[in-house]
C-alpha cells in the first residue's frame, strides 16, 4: 500500500476496503473492530459481503445504512440482549434492500478461517450431523474419509479480500499483541488477502510486552495499524475497558424503528468525523457514562 | 422460602451436574445453571465456553458468550478454532448444556428460523455451536420454558439434532455421544424413551401438575407411569443463585439479572 | 488410573504403558521427555511402536535396548551431529531387531497429531508433490477438493496409547505449563489415550505463573503428572537448563558400537534406580559438566 | 583476506537474500547464511524456523532447530503444527533456504535413502520439513557441497520436488511456488535453464574454473555462455561471519563452530 502501515483508520480504509468487497470484521464478542464498521459506514462502502461469526451490532449497522448485498454468518443477535432488528429488516423485508446470507455453525465459520489461514481450499470437520443447514447452503458438502470411510462434513476455505480486527498493542513496525478471548483474529488476518488492525495503545517495542508465546502477528503480514483508542467500543478490550453491557442494551431501542435507527446513525456516525468525535457526540447525548479512552485512566 | 418457575428450572437444572464433569456452556440459562452447581455442589466441574475459556469461574454471570470476566479466572483461554477443533470434536466433553428457542418430541432444537427458510416469519439467531456441540458432547441438556409455542409438533427446521426421527435414527445419522438425556423445563423434567427415544415426562416441579404440563406441550405428551417430583429448591440453593443474580445486576447494571 | 495424578515416573510408566503400546515421546528438541524414555528401558517394555517427529537420542536408546518393533517418524538423527547409529543398526542390520518404519514429512507428522487431537479421522495437507514417499508408505493417499478439484495428501489421525513429554511447571491438580518451543506437545496429550507429563518443578497455583494466553494443559486431560528436575536432559527447558550439546556430540561415539552402546546402557541407565542417580553416575564418569538441576540454581 | 570453501559458500547464499524477505531456514549452512544475511545487508529479513520461532534473531547460531536461542529473541513462538499449517502452507514464505545429501539434474533432493528404500545402503534421516517447504514456498534456494556423491545422475529417493523430470513436470504437479531458483555450491552456483529447467552452471567463484565444476558433478553439466564470476567475499563478510563462528564455538563448545 502507498500509505504508511501506521496510518489513521481514514486513510486505511479509504485505500483497502473497496466496493463490492468481502469483509471480515472479527473479534469474538471480546474486541470487535467497532469503530472500523463506523468508517466503513462514513466512507459510504456498498455492496460488501459481510463476513462475521457473530454479526451484532457492527453489522446492524452498516446493513441498516445499506452497505451489504450478503451476509456470511454462524449466529446473529445481539448477545445477551435479543435480535439485531436491522439484520432481521434487511432478511425479513429487504429493507433498505435484500440481504442474500449463507448460514454456518461456529465449528464451521472457524474451521473455514482455519482453512483459508492454511493454504487449505476445504475444511473438513464431524458437523452438521442431521441439521437443516446443509439443505440450504449448498457450501456445505460431505466426503468419506478415505481411512475409515467416515462421512464428515467440508465447507470451502474462507479468504476475505480484507480483515479487519481490533487489539490491544501494535508497536511501530506493526507488530500487533492480542490477549485474553482471541476469538478467530489470528485466521481471519492469515487467511485474508489485505487486513487492518486498530489498536488501544501503541507502544516502542511489543516484545517488551509480549512472552514468547503470546499472540502476536508480525507487522510483515498486517496491511495497515490504526491508534483507536476505545475502538472496540460497546465491546471490550482486556486491560482497557469492560463491555458496555447498557449500550447493547440501548442498541434495541435505537434499532428498533426505521427512522429512530437513520437519525442515531446520520446524527452519531455520519456527522462525526472520526471515532473520537462519535465518543463524544454519544457522550453529549448522555449514551455512555464515559468514553472507553477514559475508562482506562 | 418462594421462588420462581425460572429459579426452579435453574436450580434442578444445576443439579444434574456432578463434580469434575466437563460441561460445554451456553448462555444464559445454561450458564447460570452450570455456574450454580460450581457455587453449591460441584466446585471442580470444568466449565468450557465457545468463546475459548476452559476452566471458567465467573464471578458473576457473563451476559454474552465472552465475557471478559470468563477469561479472567479461566485455567487457559484458548481460540475459538481451538475450542471446537481440540475441545468439543476431540470428544473431551461430557455434558453439553444448551438452551432453545423450540424443541420437538424427539429434542431435536430449532435456533434459525419459524416459518420458510428463505422467507421467515421470524428469523432467530441461527446455529451458533449448538449443531456439533449437539452431536461431539457425550450426552446434551436442554433447558428452556415449556409452551406451545417452544414445544411444538413439527420444527420448521432443524437446526440441531436430537433424536431426529426417533428410535436409531441418531446412532444411523453418524452422530456421538448419547444425545439430549434430559431436557429441563419450568414444569417438569423430559427424558427420552429408551427405545422410541420420544421425549417423556419423568418428573414435575413442586405444585404443577401434569395437565398444566401436557397444556404447555405441542404434542400429544407421553407421561412416565413412574411420574416423580422434583425436590423443592433449598433455601441454601436459593440463596446462592440469588446472590449470583444480585452480583450479575450489579455487575452488568440492573436489567441484566434474573433471567 | 489407581495411582495418584502425581506420582514418581516408576509408577507413571508402570501403570500407563504396557507391552506392545504405540507410544509418542515428543518434544521438538526442547523439552525432550528423556528421563521417561530411560524409565521405560529400565521396565524392559518390549514390541513398542515409537512415534515421534524427530526420533533422536531417546529413540536411538530404546531402539538399541530391543523395545521396539516399529518406528513412525519424519526425520530421525542427531540434530547438529549426525546419524543416530542404533536407529541406522536396526533399519539397516536388523540389529538388536528388525524396526519396522513408517515414514512422514513433519507437516504430515504435525497435522497427523493435530487430527488425533479434534477426533478427525484424517488429516488433510498440501504435500508430498514430487515425493517418492507416497510410494513407499500406503497411508499416504490422495484426494480432491469438493469445491475446486485439486489434488491433496491424506494421511489417518494418529492417537499414541500414550503421550509423554516434559514441561517447566505443574502444580497439584496436574495442570501443566509449557512455553517456549511447544512444538507438538499439546496436541499429542489431546491425541493420545493416555498421557504421562514430567516436569521441572511442582508449583501451588499453575494461574500464578501463566497469563491468559499461556500453553496450559489442564490437570484432566493429563493422567499423571511426574516431578523429575532435569527430566530432559540432554534436551533443555526453557528458563531452567541448556541444551547440552557436549552430550549430543558425546553420543556419536557412545552408540557407534554396540558393545560400547551396550555397557554405557547398562552402566548409566539400567543399574541406577532413576533419573537422578542415572545423573549422577554420568557426574561421577566425568560425562556431564553439571546436573541439570545444579544448572538451574 | 583468504577464505575457506565453507566461507564462500555460505556468504554467496547468504547475499542472495534480499532485506525484509520471509525465509524459512533449514538448520546447518543454510542458517549460517541466513544469519550472516541478517547481520550485514538484511537486518529486517524474517528467519522462520520449523520449530516455530518466526522473526528469530540468534545471537549465536543455533546447534539444533529448536534451540532456546531462536525462542528467546523471537517476534513470537508459535507451535509445530501452526508453523507448518498457517506460515507454510499458507503461502506466506518467501525463500525456502534448504540444505540436502544428494540434488539432481533438475534440483530434485534426497535426504531419505542411498540405494533401496526397503534395504538401504545408507539411511539418511527424512524428510523433515522438506517436502513442503520445497512445494510451498515462493522460491527455493538449495546450499551443498558439490562433488560427484551429491550431484548424481540419478537419486535413489526422491524426498522432495525440484523441477521432477524437467521442462512443465513442476507445474503439471501441483507444487506452488517456482521451485529451486538457485543452488549454492562451493563451487559456483547453479540455476535452472528457464524452458528445460536442467540445473546449468552461471556462475564459479573466483579461482575455480569450469573443469573443476564438472568434475565434481555426476552428469554432464551444462554451462552458461554467459558464465560470471562471483564478487569474492568481502573483508566486512567475512569478519561477521567468522565473529558469528566465534560466538558460537564459544556457546556450544569448540567443535561446535566453523561448519
Amino acid at each position: 500500500m502507498t500509505t504508511h502501515k501506521l496510518c489513521t483508520l481514514q486513510e486505511a480504509v479509504a485505500e483497502l476496503i473497496h466496493d463490492g468487497d468481502a469483509i471480515a470484521l472479527e473479534g469474538f464478542t471480546h474486541l470487535i473492530p467497532s469503530a472500523a464498521g463506523h468508517e466503513v459506514i462514513r466512507q459510504r462502502r456498498r455492496n460488501l459481503t459481510l463476513i462475521r461469526m457473530t454479526p451484532d451490532l457492527v453489522y446492524d449497522m452498516i446493513i441498516g445504512m445499506g452497505g451489504a448485498d450478503r451476509a456470511i454468518f454462524s449466529w446473529g443477535g445481539n448477545p445477551g440482549v435479543g435480535s439485531i432488528h436491522r439484520f432481521r429488516d434487511a432478511i425479513e423485508k429487504s429493507w433498505p434492500r435484500p440481504l442474500a446470507i449463507e448460514e454456518h455453525s461456529h465449528a464451521d465459520m472457524a474451521a473455514r478461517y482455519q482453512a483459508g489461514a492454511s493454504g487449505l481450499p476445504f475444511a473438513v470437520m464431524r458437523g452438521y450431523v442431521g441439521s437443516d443447514l446443509p439443505r440450504y447452503n449448498p457450501n456445505i458438502r460431505f466426503i468419506e474419509c478415505p481411512f475409515t470411510g467416515e462421512r464428515l462434513a467440508c465447507t470451502p476455505a474462507l479468504n476475505p479480500d480484507v480483515a479487519v480486527i481490533h487489539a490491544q498493542k501494535a508497536d511501530r513496525k506493526g507488530n500487533v499483541l492480542i490477549s485474553g478471548i482471541v476469538g478467530v483474529q489470528k485466521e481471519v488476518v492469515l487467511a485474508a488477502r489485505r487486513s487492518i488492525v486498530t489498536v488501544e495503545e501503541i507502544v516502542e517495542d511489543i516484545k517488551d510486552h509480549a512472552q514468547m508465546n503470546s499472540v502476536v502477528l508480525p507487522g510483515w503480514v498486517v496491511s495497515a495499524v490504526c491508534h483507536v483508542p476505545g475502538g472496540a467500543h460497546p465491546s471490550y478490550a482486556h486491560g482497557y475497558y469492560k463491555r458496555d453491557n447498557s449500550f447493547y442494551k440501548a442498541w434495541d431501542a435505537i434499532s428498533r424503528d426505521r427512522d429512530t435507527f437513520l437519525e442515531w446513525m446520520n446524527r452519531h456516525v455520519m456527522a462525526t468525523a472520526d471515532f473520537a468525535e462519535f465518543c463524544q457526540s454519544l457522550a453529549a447525548s448522555g449514551m455512555i457514562r464515559s468514553l472507553p479512552q477514559e475508562v482506562r485512566a | 422460602m418462594s421462588y420462581t418457575p425460572t429459579e426452579l428450572m435453574t436450580i434442578n437444572a444445576a443439579r444434574k451436574l456432578r463434580d469434575r464433569q466437563v460441561c460445554f456452556v451456553g448462555i444464559g440459562l445454561p450458564s447460570a445453571a452450570a455456574n450454580l452447581a460450581r457455587l453449591t455442589h460441584a466446585p471442580e466441574v470444568v466449565l468450557i465456553y465457545e468463546s475459548g475459556t476452559i476452566g471458567a469461574r465467573p464471578d458473576v454471570l457473563p451476559l454474552s458468550i465472552g465475557d471478559g470476566e470468563l477469561a479472567e479466572f479461566a485455567d487457559t483461554v484458548v481460540s475459538v478454532p481451538e475450542i471446537f477443533r481440540y475441545w468439543l470434536q476431540g470428544g473431551r466433553v461430557d455434558v453439553g448444556f444448551l438452551g432453545a428457542a423450540q424443541i420437538d418430541r424427539f429434542a431435536n432444537i430449532n435456533t434459525t428460523v419459524i416459518g420458510p427458510y428463505a422467507t421467515p416469519r421470524t428469523r432467530l439467531p441461527g446455529a451458533g455451536g449448538a449443531p456439533e456441540i449437539a452431536s461431539s458432547a457425550k450426552e446434551v441438556w436442554i433447558t428452556l420454558r415449556q409452551s406451545p409455542r417452544s414445544f411444538v409438533e413439527r420444527l420448521d427446521f432443524i437446526t440441531s439434532a436430537g433424536f431426529l426421527d426417533g428410535g436409531d435414527a441418531r446412532e444411523r445419522s453418524g452422530a456421538r455421544g448419547a444425545g439430549p438425556t434430559a431436557v429441563i423445563t419450568d414444569l417438569g423434567v423430559l427424558t427420552p424413551d429408551p427405545v422410541t427415544r420420544e421425549l417423556t415426562l419423568t418428573a414435575v416441579h413442586p405444585g404443577i401438575d401434569v395437565e398444566q404440563v401436557r397444556a404447555a406441550t405441542g404434542w400429544d405428551l407421553r407421561v412416565s407411569p413412574d411420574l416423580r417430583m422434583t425436590e423443592r429448591p433449598s433455601e441454601q440453593e436459593l440463596a446462592i443463585l440469588r446472590d449470583l443474580h444480585a452480583r450479575t445486576a450489579q455487575a452488568h447494571g440492573a436489567a441484566a439479572g434474573g433471567d
